[in-house]
């Protein structure tokens, strides 16, 4: 059982790592937020395996609808490509 | 802090100084990695029993309630700045010829073309969202969630709506409404310390629980009519190993409710703005 | 030799997360990367202040049925570090929007999301 | 100290209040008239509370202490761990309060009426920037001054920004950025804190690591030395980041630059005691302090040098004046300490004169530039006075008030063996002379000959030689409030025992009994 716990644990920390990674080395800023969201279900997998379920739930909504959702009306607003030059 | 400066030499310097950081850091994290010193923590635990069984609920609304009153603040300063930002409350001084402000422009979500079974779709799952952010904020005492969750929860659910079915969003919340909804909420916050205040001069002191009126040293008694009002109404029953506690939140509960109508405000208010722009002519018209 | 326990590890993680944060933040030129980096920062301080609190064998602070109020305070994780973390998700949500509405406005202004051509002084 | 009250009943009050005013102004929106009532009323209120509070703490929510045997204490003097946020209210929070809270009223009074449009929400932000700077003066934890600080940023960003215009916009952007990186660092000080002590609490915290042998987590407090430090670098606009706070100074309104002076200011002074307090004891600590303020004071006078616009000299000299501040606190001596605070008080009182002088110069409709203004001694020769006397104050000449307290910072960076400091404080002084001369004489002395001031005249010939003399634009309340000001300033510099009097009981308290707020 913990075992199982730690190996959760464990993918979901290497998830977060490259999907905050992956999200920063994106030229399509869209993607970006989407991948900045999939960190956030990892980070809130993590928070459970903490034992702090209230802040899964919290960070679970925070990060895939709130925070994307408030940057991605920005994005809507200004222009979606990462400019060259 | 010119960001092409930091290509250069400031560009290494930076570096430098971010490895440094992450050192320190790191090396920090490890001598802290199981030696981590308990302090007041589980003086909070010892006495959840006598309050509410959610302990971490009770920390944030109650023995640290006044930390979420200022908290609860933040989240309204940053929806009455980031609205005030794109427009609402621009002020110009009456002597000085300043520069006009860009008006920001109403967003054209273009996802009308969605097919009508996908709006069945999304419109149950609108109004099962909104319910389940109530749901959560009822039941803040007793396991996870609270006041602020089911403001998220409800704003998902209202940026929802508001991307596929636009100006016929389920919850078609007015700007109005949602300043008043906001500004309710904090008042009710700030204002439910005042029974405690006017009692004990001690501001938000929980009258509903009442756990310290009987410690020497404390100024006063709490009347019993305080405890019918605050008190009462959120009765618990706690069944644990030592027999069954019978507990009350007291004003834990309203706290939720007052938060919660704040994050809804104030964070709907931000989304409809950052979407539909600000105008003052359209406010007059409503 | 450390061992690979949960709070190392989510240590190291948070860790890494304020190290992509911060560099993003400071490197990357495009405001709302910039934005996003400081998302993630903002996620690795709640980690490492969650992990803060964790201890192996202990129990969510939560009183379920069954519970001995003798033994729960010491088994229950602290709940000082996942407390400051719903203040710390607050505070990043309303900075954010701060930072997408001045971001929107300055895009209205310049037409570009370069930092290093919005910012540009150019005082009176 | 004898019995001290654990539920002293002002103290709330200057938290609720400013709560309960904004949310009112929020929702008025546009009413005027309405809004200009009751913010005045509200900030008066305070003024009389900050003036007849007396002394105590406040445990919020009432929870009581909890004794090392395990019984509960309502008693403050009782060695106690704090189950409650704790405020405290002393000497150095009534003198701050009050002349904040008597800023407040001019701030309010001036922005309601020389500002058009819907002001609801802008004074709102200005009540709320009151209580945010009241928050951190008082508080005694780490995490709700976390929150102070964090609130205070964005609240500055919102002030800033209200005036819709680019540079504004720009300035707030950059600083909420950068308030966004330290506000994480700032929280990471936090985390480690707790981690190694388990308190929030700062006597709490300040008493265990007094007690506890810490010598493995040492590396824990030094890093948590640093983000705080980072922090308050970027909380009192100094050194390293000090363009970002001129910025924000320069492109606010200069009512509203009064109020975020005065902010940082108590920024400046609350976390610069808890780093003396808490870390004090580590090595290098006020070295580092000491260097920050030595390079703030540097630059920023550098920097107001050569700026040719009265409200840019300004941005750069409070900046500097930060650093004479933050050099009497880094020196942690009683002598230093009661220095640094007496220069807040002072600074916050002429540098207010000197900025409501620069909106009056606003009030004359061609902005604030030397290019541009000219001749207003003639036009308005009771404004001119004011900012003579509000520059002599900055500059620390003897009947003023700045004279006091520079004297101080000079007398204890020499009896620190470091009369090279002395040295740079007393440049500060000449140079901000110097610095504020030239827009001084610019703006008020030489006679007004720029081409549109000519053309100007020629139209309105005949109306100027009906009258006798020019007439002012300028209201007379902004007379009353610098003559209040300036009261103070010379009551201030020739009585000095009566600041010295509210601060010196805390300069004794940090030096020797760092664990007492």
């Amino acid at each position: 059982m913990i075992d199982a716990v730690m190996t959760v644990a464990y993918i979901m920390v290497i998830g977060v790592a490259v999907g905050a990674v992956a999200a920063l080395l994106q030229k399509d800023l869209l993607r970006a937020v989407f991948l900045s969201g999939a960190e956030s279900i990892a980070l809130a997998f993590i928070f459970q395996a903490l034992l702090a379920p209230d802040l899964g739930l919290t960070q679970a909504i925070v990060g895939t609808v709130l925070l994307p959702g408030i940057i991605i009306l920005g994005i809507f607003k200004t222009r979606r490509k990462d400019e060259d030059d | 802090m010119e960001m092409k400066e930091l290509r250069g030499s400031r560009g290494v310097l930076a570096a430098v100084a971010l490895l440094i950081i992450f050192i320190g850091v790191t090396v920090a994290f490890v001598q802290l990695n199981g030696n981590v010193a308990r302090g007041i923590s589980p003086e909070y635990n010892r006495l959840a029993h006598l309050q509410q069984p959610n302990s971490l609920s009770a920390w944030v609304y109650d023995w640290r309630g006044f930390d979420t009153l200022i908290e609860t603040g933040v989240i309204y300063v940053g929806a009455v700045v980031s609205v005030l930002v794109i427009g609402r409350g621009l002020v110009r001084m009456k002597q000085v010829e300043g520069e006009e402000p860009v008006p920001q422009t109403s967003l054209d979500l273009k996802i009308g073309s969605v097919n009508a079974i996908l709006k069945y779709f999304i419109f149950p799952l609108v109004i099962l969202l909104a319910a389940y952010g109530i749901l959560i904020v009822t039941g803040a005492a007793t396991s996870g969630g609270g006041g602020f969750q089911c403001g998220v929860v409800v704003a998902s659910a209202y940026l929802i709506g508001a991307v596929f079915f636009g100006k016929k969003n389920p919850l078609n919340f007015r700007r109005k409404f949602l300043i008043a909804i906001g500004s309710f909420g904090w008042a009710l916050y700030a204002l439910l310390g005042l029974p405690g205040y006017l009692v004990t001069g001690y501001w938000q002191y929980n009258v509903g629980t009442d756990l310290w009126s009987s410690i020497a040293g404390f100024p006063a008694q709490i009347p019993s009519i305080l405890h019918t009002i605050f008190g009462d109404p959120y009765r618990l029953a706690l069944v644990l190993k030592g027999g069954t506690f019978y507990s009350t939140a007291g004003i834990v509960p309203l706290i939720n409710i007052g938060e919660a109508f704040n994050v809804i405000g104030a964070i709907c208010l931000i989304f409809l703005v950052f979407i539909y722009g600000w105008s003052d002519t359209e406010e007059a018209k409503a | 030799m450390i061992e690979l326990t949960l709070q190392f590890l989510s240590f190291m993680a948070s860790a890494l997360l304020i190290l992509i944060g911060i560099a993003g933040m400071l490197f990357l030129d495009n405001l709302i990367k910039k934005i996003i980096a400081f998302t993630l920062l903002s996620d690795g301080v709640n980690l490492a202040l969650v992990s803060l609190g964790y201890f192996e064998g202990g129990v969510v602070a939560i009183l379920t049925p069954g519970t001995s109020v003798a033994e729960f305070p010491q088994n229950a994780v602290l709940i000082f570090g996942p407390g400051i973390v719903l203040t710390n998700i607050v505070i990043g949500v309303s900075t954010t929007a701060v930072l997408v509405a001045l971001t929107m406005v300055l895009y209205k202004r310049y037409g570009t999301l370069k930092a290093s051509k919005v910012l540009k002084g150019e005082r009176k | 100290m004898s019995a001290v009250a654990t539920n002293l009943w002002t103290i709330p009050l200057f938290v609720i209040i400013p709560i309960i005013t904004a949310i009112l102004l929020n929702l008025l929106y546009n009413k005027s008239r309405t809004i200009k009532v009751i913010a005045i009323a509200s900030s008066i209120v305070l003024f009389v509370l900050a003036l007849i509070s007396p002394y105590g703490f406040q445990w919020f929510t009432g929870q009581p202490g909890v004794t090392p045997g395990g019984t509960y204490t309502f008693d403050a003097s009782i060695f106690s761990y704090r189950l409650s946020l704790e405020y405290y209210f002393g000497g150095l929070q009534q003198i701050l309060i009050t002349i904040m809270s008597l800023l407040l009223v001019f701030v309010v009074f001036l922005s309601a009426s020389s500002l058009r449009k819907n002001i609801g929400p802008y004074i709102a932000l200005i009540f709320l920037l009151f209580m945010s700077s009241a928050i951190i003066i008082m508080v005694n934890d780490f995490y709700h001054l976390w929150i102070g600080v964090e609130m205070g940023s964005l609240l500055l960003a919102g002030v800033v920004a209200a005036s819709g215009e680019s540079i504004s916009q720009k300035a707030a952007l950059k600083y909420t950025f950068f308030s966004a990186l330290s506000g994480a660092g700032m929280a990471i000080a936090l985390a480690m804190i707790l981690g190694v002590t388990g308190y929030s609490n700062i006597t709490n915290a300040i008493q265990y690591i007094m007690s506890d042998n810490l010598s493995s987590l040492s590396g824990v407090l030094y890093i948590a030395f640093g983000f705080f430090v980072l922090s308050w670098i970027y909380a009192g606009g100094l050194a390293p980041i000090h363009p970002l706070k001129s910025d924000v100074y320069g492109s606010a309104f200069p009512h509203a630059t009064v109020m975020l002076q005065t902010q940082s200011k108590l920024m400046i002074v609350a976390m610069g005691l808890i780093i003396l307090r808490l870390f004090g004891t580590l090595p290098f600590a006020r070295e580092v302090m000491l260097s920050v303020s030595v390079l703030t004071m540097i630059m920023g006078v550098t920097m107001a040098l050569i700026q040719t616009d009265l409200r840019w000299t300004l941005a750069y000299l409070v900046v500097a004046h930060s650093g004479l501040v933050t050099l009497g606190i880094s020196l942690g001596t009683v002598q230093g300490i009661t220095g640094g605070l007496f220069q807040a008080v002072n600074d916050i009182v002429y540098m207010s004169v000197l900025l409501i002088c620069c909106e009056a110069v606003m009030y004359f409709g061609k902005g604030t530039s030397i290019k541009t203004v000219g001749g207003i001694a003639k036009r308005a020769p009771w404004l001119a006075l004011a900012v003579v006397i509000g520059a002599f104050a900055a500059s620390g000449v003897p009947p003023f008030n700045g004279f006091q307290s520079e004297i101080i910072l000079i007398q204890a960076s020499l009896s620190s063996g470091l009369p090279e400091v002395a040295a740079i404080v007393l440049m500060v002084s000449v140079t901000t002379f110097i610095a504020l001369f030239k827009p001084i004489y610019n703006i008020f002395l030489k006679p007004d000959n720029s081409p549109i001031a000519m053309e100007g005249d020629a139209g309105a010939g005949i109306a100027t030689m009906a009258m006798v003399q020019p007439t002012s634009p300028v209201p007379k309340s902004i007379y009353l409030f610098l003559a209040i000001l300036i009261a103070i300033i010379i009551v201030l510099g020739v009585y000095p025992q009566l600041a010295l009097g509210f601060v010196q009981d805390t300069a004794i308290k940090v030096v020797y009994f760092p664990w007492v707020p």
